[in-house]
């Protein structure tokens, strides 16, 4: 199970490096940046997966017998703050994507090399 | 020309993604304690250990569920959230504010044609909305028993304004949503400061005594988790907005 | 000392209060500001240093504390004064938006010297990255809008691989914790230990502008206002340089043991040598001064990497040179660009003459940065090229590629000096004496240092101190608080 | 449990190809948005209901949905030129 896991998230994490180093497109530029985010954010939780755990929850005197079967809280808990932060950052980059068209008339990322030229 | 250049960036690009895999690859397998990145089993000095006992501040507490803990949240994933780790909370709701600041800041503001939206969405759109609202509420409520939580709960009630400016309803306005921000956010702050002065130190949970897996337990964490709701509540809303508002 | 928590808090209460304050919001910026610098002295004056201080009232590694040792109590001094600075170039802004990232921006870099948790730093580095995207896309016109956009995907590619390596730490050593990581370093093999170091440090190679990863300085540089620019190189680049060494040096101190340290030498010659040939052709004041930054930084870290007790003590004096000469520089640059109206340095020929403090001061601090005697940046270069020379082969060919190089620095900054007291008639132009006060004191402090390098030199021994004593000094102090 | 945890990684590895290899935006914006729920589900199988859940909420729905808009809003402003 953690093998699936691990091997699922780091090739999101390799697809998604291919796709940022590579487009020109800055809106497929930042889907690749999210796509990199999923991918580490698994990759986090992943590391704290135990085979055959537990979910994190107190639910009855009988998960407080199996607390050593949970799987572990603190991975969980940095993935939330981490996925609030690339909501974060997607939204202030899109802003500033759709200021880049309108100032550059153009959406590639390549399109302030010719500054300068036309200004 | 240009189809040179692009082969060129990709083949670089590949060469260094298949150097890292190598790297990870070889990391993987080296001897000795590391990473060892199919290993399931995690070192028994981890500080999540005493996270799921319970027992950071007394090493030898023992409790049953429905007994006091020190932290009489159900939900451990929230109970390090939200008082064990409660700073690194609050920055990111932070993070949050200062990335929405700046989309309302650089979004180019144009004017844009108001369409009609169709009378079913706008007959039903309260219902909707009340519904998102109901589930969003008692999201943050449980936050502390149940999976859920603020940021969750932050992201439904705003899909219930989002409802509304689509469907060409009132419901509140740009000057109530950014008032909502900063009273929640300072009203977090002001009670970590309120716990300096109480107990003596910043962020403290203060209100102790209750027992695991009642409504009213965890002390301030579902307090904390109404105020994070609210204020994600109305960093998001502003984008619909920004995005859909009428001028 | 509970209350330093208050460093951060304030200044956060303020970004929200920001937004209903309008036109009290300099005013606000004034006081929150000197808030922070006056309760930093306080706590350098009180003598109590070193102290930890536990968040939430859970002991060191299970919650976050905030650590004040005497490293931490300089780098906070830096950042409050360099904000304090800063601030007073900044006028006629109505937009609420820039003083809330200022705001922000402070509350971030403080928390960055102080903190004592690995994600807890990461999250007040990504908190200081968004407040200077904010505020260099400030102009909202087609050169801030690039720059801002780069450095926002730059930077936070760079720290998704520190997020990652924050998972690593967290799987292999099962803490988050500063102290608690170095003290369970030694178990780990070589590769993750590389592994984790290379990912982390990519997001501190972002803040301190080096090679791979400064494609954003000069563009956001040339895009944003002066004070912005002030606030990067004297803000963040002081709290980044604090988080390099704190990182290297003290967290994980068996770097200089394996090849890490030869790449960061690489790096950083590279990063001089793009510096200096950069700058050599540009006319653009602002560019040049970004350039210059960027070499400045690579000296630095090629005494950090260097790895001996002198070499690090040059890399010091390079931090207090280089900070204290380039918010000389941009003072100077901003007052004669608004003179004149133009950014190009040949327009500014014969303002010398005419203003003889702002183009002196400019000199002074060129003359230092240069590395002459008699001034600041003297004697870390002079202790750099020393350490350098005893070893080995690969740190003397870089040592002799960084002399080469701040030849070239010598060329083009005395060229400016050169073009400002050229002969001109500039009686159109005027700019106030009060301008002149605060370049003319730093220039004197520059000087002050290089003739009598006495007293810096013991604060830095006892930084030094710091770094060579990490388990008594610093771990003992988070780790024995039960 | 295990053959479904190896379906949703190939279809999410292959849905992240397909994201980063196709020319229109719109295509890669929806299919990114697939990507985006199969990991809240992988989440839900790695033990960790409260990350699958802000995932749904946050990762999968608003971000996607704030690419839309975006999309829609760029598309616009081609039209009127």
């Amino acid at each position: 199970m953690t093998k699936v896991f691990i091997l699922s998230s780091l090739s999101l994490v390799f697809v998604g490096l291919y796709g940022v180093l590579t487009r020109k497109n800055i809106v497929k530029i930042l889907i690749a940046l999210n796509i990199i985010e999923t991918g580490i954010n698994m990759l986090l939780v992943a590391f704290g997966y135990i085979e055959g755990g537990l979910t994190p929850i107190l639910q009855s005197d009988l998960s407080i017998a199996n607390l050593d079967k949970m799987v572990d809280p603190v991975p969980q808990a940095l993935v939330l703050t981490s996925i609030v932060i690339g909501l974060g950052t997607t939204a202030f980059a899109l802003a500033l994507a759709m200021r880049y068209k309108n100032t550059h008339n153009s959406i590639s990322i390549r399109a302030t090399d010719e500054e300068g030229v036309n200004v | 020309m240009k189809d040179e250049k692009s082969l060129f960036i990709n083949i670089v690009a590949l060469l260094i993604l298949s150097f890292m895999a190598f790297y990870i690859y070889k990391v993987s397998i080296d001897t000795g304690s590391g990473i060892k990145i199919t290993d399931s089993i995690t070192p028994k000095m981890r500080v999540a250990d005493k996270y799921l006992n319970k027992n950071v501040l007394n090493e030898n507490s023992t409790y049953k569920f429905s007994q006091t803990a020190e932290d009489t949240s159900a939900n451990i994933v929230t109970s390090v959230v939200v008082d064990y780790r409660l700073f690194d909370t609050t920055l990111e709701v932070i993070v949050l504010f200062v990335t929405i600041l700046g989309f309302g800041f650089v979004i180019p503001k144009d004017k844009r044609r108001v369409k009609m939206p169709s009378v079913i969405l706008y007959r039903w759109a309260p219902i909707l909305m009340i519904l998102m609202l109901m589930i969003g509420g008692y999201m943050f409520i449980n936050g502390h028993l149940s999976p859920g939580g603020g940021f969750p709960a932050g992201a439904i009630i705003s899909t219930a304004v989002l409802i509304g400016v689509l469907a060409g309803r009132k419901t509140v306005n740009h000057k109530t949503l950014k008032v909502v921000e900063a009273v929640a956010g300072i009203s977090i702050f002001a009670i970590g400061i309120a716990s300096f002065f109480i107990k003596g130190v910043f962020f403290q949970n203060f209100i102790t005594g209750d027992r695991i897996g009642d409504l009213f337990s965890g002390g301030l964490i579902p307090v904390f988790y109404g105020l994070i709701a609210f204020k994600v509540a109305a960093e998001l809303s502003n984008i619909y907005f920004e995005f859909y508002e009428e001028c | 000392m509970n209350s330093i928590v208050f460093l951060v808090v304030i200044p956060l209460i303020a970004a929200f209060l920001s937004l209903f304050l309008e036109k009290l919001n300099k005013l606000a910026m004034y006081i929150v500001t000197l808030f922070n610098l006056i309760f930093s002295i306080t706590v350098l004056m009180s003598g109590n240093i070193p102290f930890n201080v536990a968040i939430g009232g859970w002991r060191a590694p299970f919650g976050i504390n905030f650590v004040v040792t005497d490293i931490t109590i300089y780098f906070l001094l830096l950042v409050n004064i360099a904000a304090l600075i800063s601030i007073t170039v900044v006028n006629n802004i109505k937009e609420y938006q820039f003083y809330s990232f200022y705001f922000v921006l402070l509350a971030a870099t403080n928390g960055m010297v102080l903190t004592g948790d690995m994600f807890n730093f990461y999250l007040f580095t990504e908190l200081s990255t968004f407040a200077i995207a904010g505020l260099v896309a400030y102009k909202r016109d087609r050169l801030s809008t690039g720059a801002a956009l780069k450095f926002l995907i730059l930077s936070s590619t760079a720290s998704l691989f520190s997020l990652a390596s924050i998972g690593l730490i967290y799987k292999t050593l099962g803490t988050l914790n500063f102290a608690d990581i170095a003290l369970k370093l030694s178990k780990l093999n070589q590769a993750s230990y590389n592994l984790i170091l290379i990912l982390f440090l990519s997001s501190m190679l972002v803040e301190l502008k080096i090679f791979p990863f400064n494609l954003w300085v000069v563009k956001s540089y040339e895009g944003s206002i002066t004070s912005v620019n002030m606030f990067t190189h004297g803000m963040l680049g002081t709290a980044g340089i604090y988080g390099a060494i704190r990182i290297l040096l003290i967290v994980f101190p068996n770097m200089y043991s394996t090849n890490i340290s030869k790449v960061l030498i690489i790096l950083s010659v590279f990063t001089v040598l793009i510096g200096e040939v950069g700058a050599l052709k540009e006319k653009n004041l602002v560019k040049i001064l970004a350039f210059s930054s960027m070499a400045q930084m690579g000296v630095f870290m090629f005494g950090i990497a260097l790895g001996s007790f002198e070499s690090i003590k040059g890399a010091l004096y390079i931090v207090v040179s280089n900070y204290l000469a380039k918010l000389v520089m941009f003072l100077v640059t901003k007052q004669y660009s608004n003179a004149v109206e133009s950014k190009n340095y040949i327009d500014m020929k014969g303002l010398g003459r005419k203003y003889p403090i702002l183009a002196i001061s400019f000199t002074i601090a060129a003359l230092s940065l240069m590395g002459m005697p008699f001034f600041a940046g003297f004697w870390g270069k002079f202790s750099i090229v020393v350490s350098a020379l005893a070893l080995g082969k690969l740190s003397t060919i870089g040592i002799a590629i960084l002399l080469i190089a701040s030849v070239v620095e010598g060329v083009y900054y005395l060229r400016i000096s050169h073009t400002f007291f050229a002969e001109k008639d500039v009686n159109s132009v005027n700019i106030s004496r009060v301008y002149s006060l605060i370049p003319f004191v730093l220039a004197a402090i520059i000087l002050a240092i290089g003739i009598y390098p006495n007293f810096i030199e013991q604060i830095l021994w006892n930084v030094i101190d710091e770094i060579k004593n990490a388990p008594d000094k610093y771990i003992n102090i988070i780790l024995s608080l039960k | 449990m295990i053959n479904l945890a190896i379906f949703i990684a190939v279809v999410m590895f292959l849905g992240a190809i397909w994201t980063v290899l196709t020319e229109d935006v719109f295509k890669a914006i929806v299919i990114f948005g697939i990507v985006s729920l199969m990991s809240s589900v992988m989440f839900l199988l790695m033990q960790a209901p409260d990350v699958a859940i802000t995932e749904a909420a946050i990762g999968s729905g608003i971000t996607t949905a704030l690419f839309i808009f975006t999309y829609k809003k760029m598309e616009e402003r081609k039209d009127e030129r």
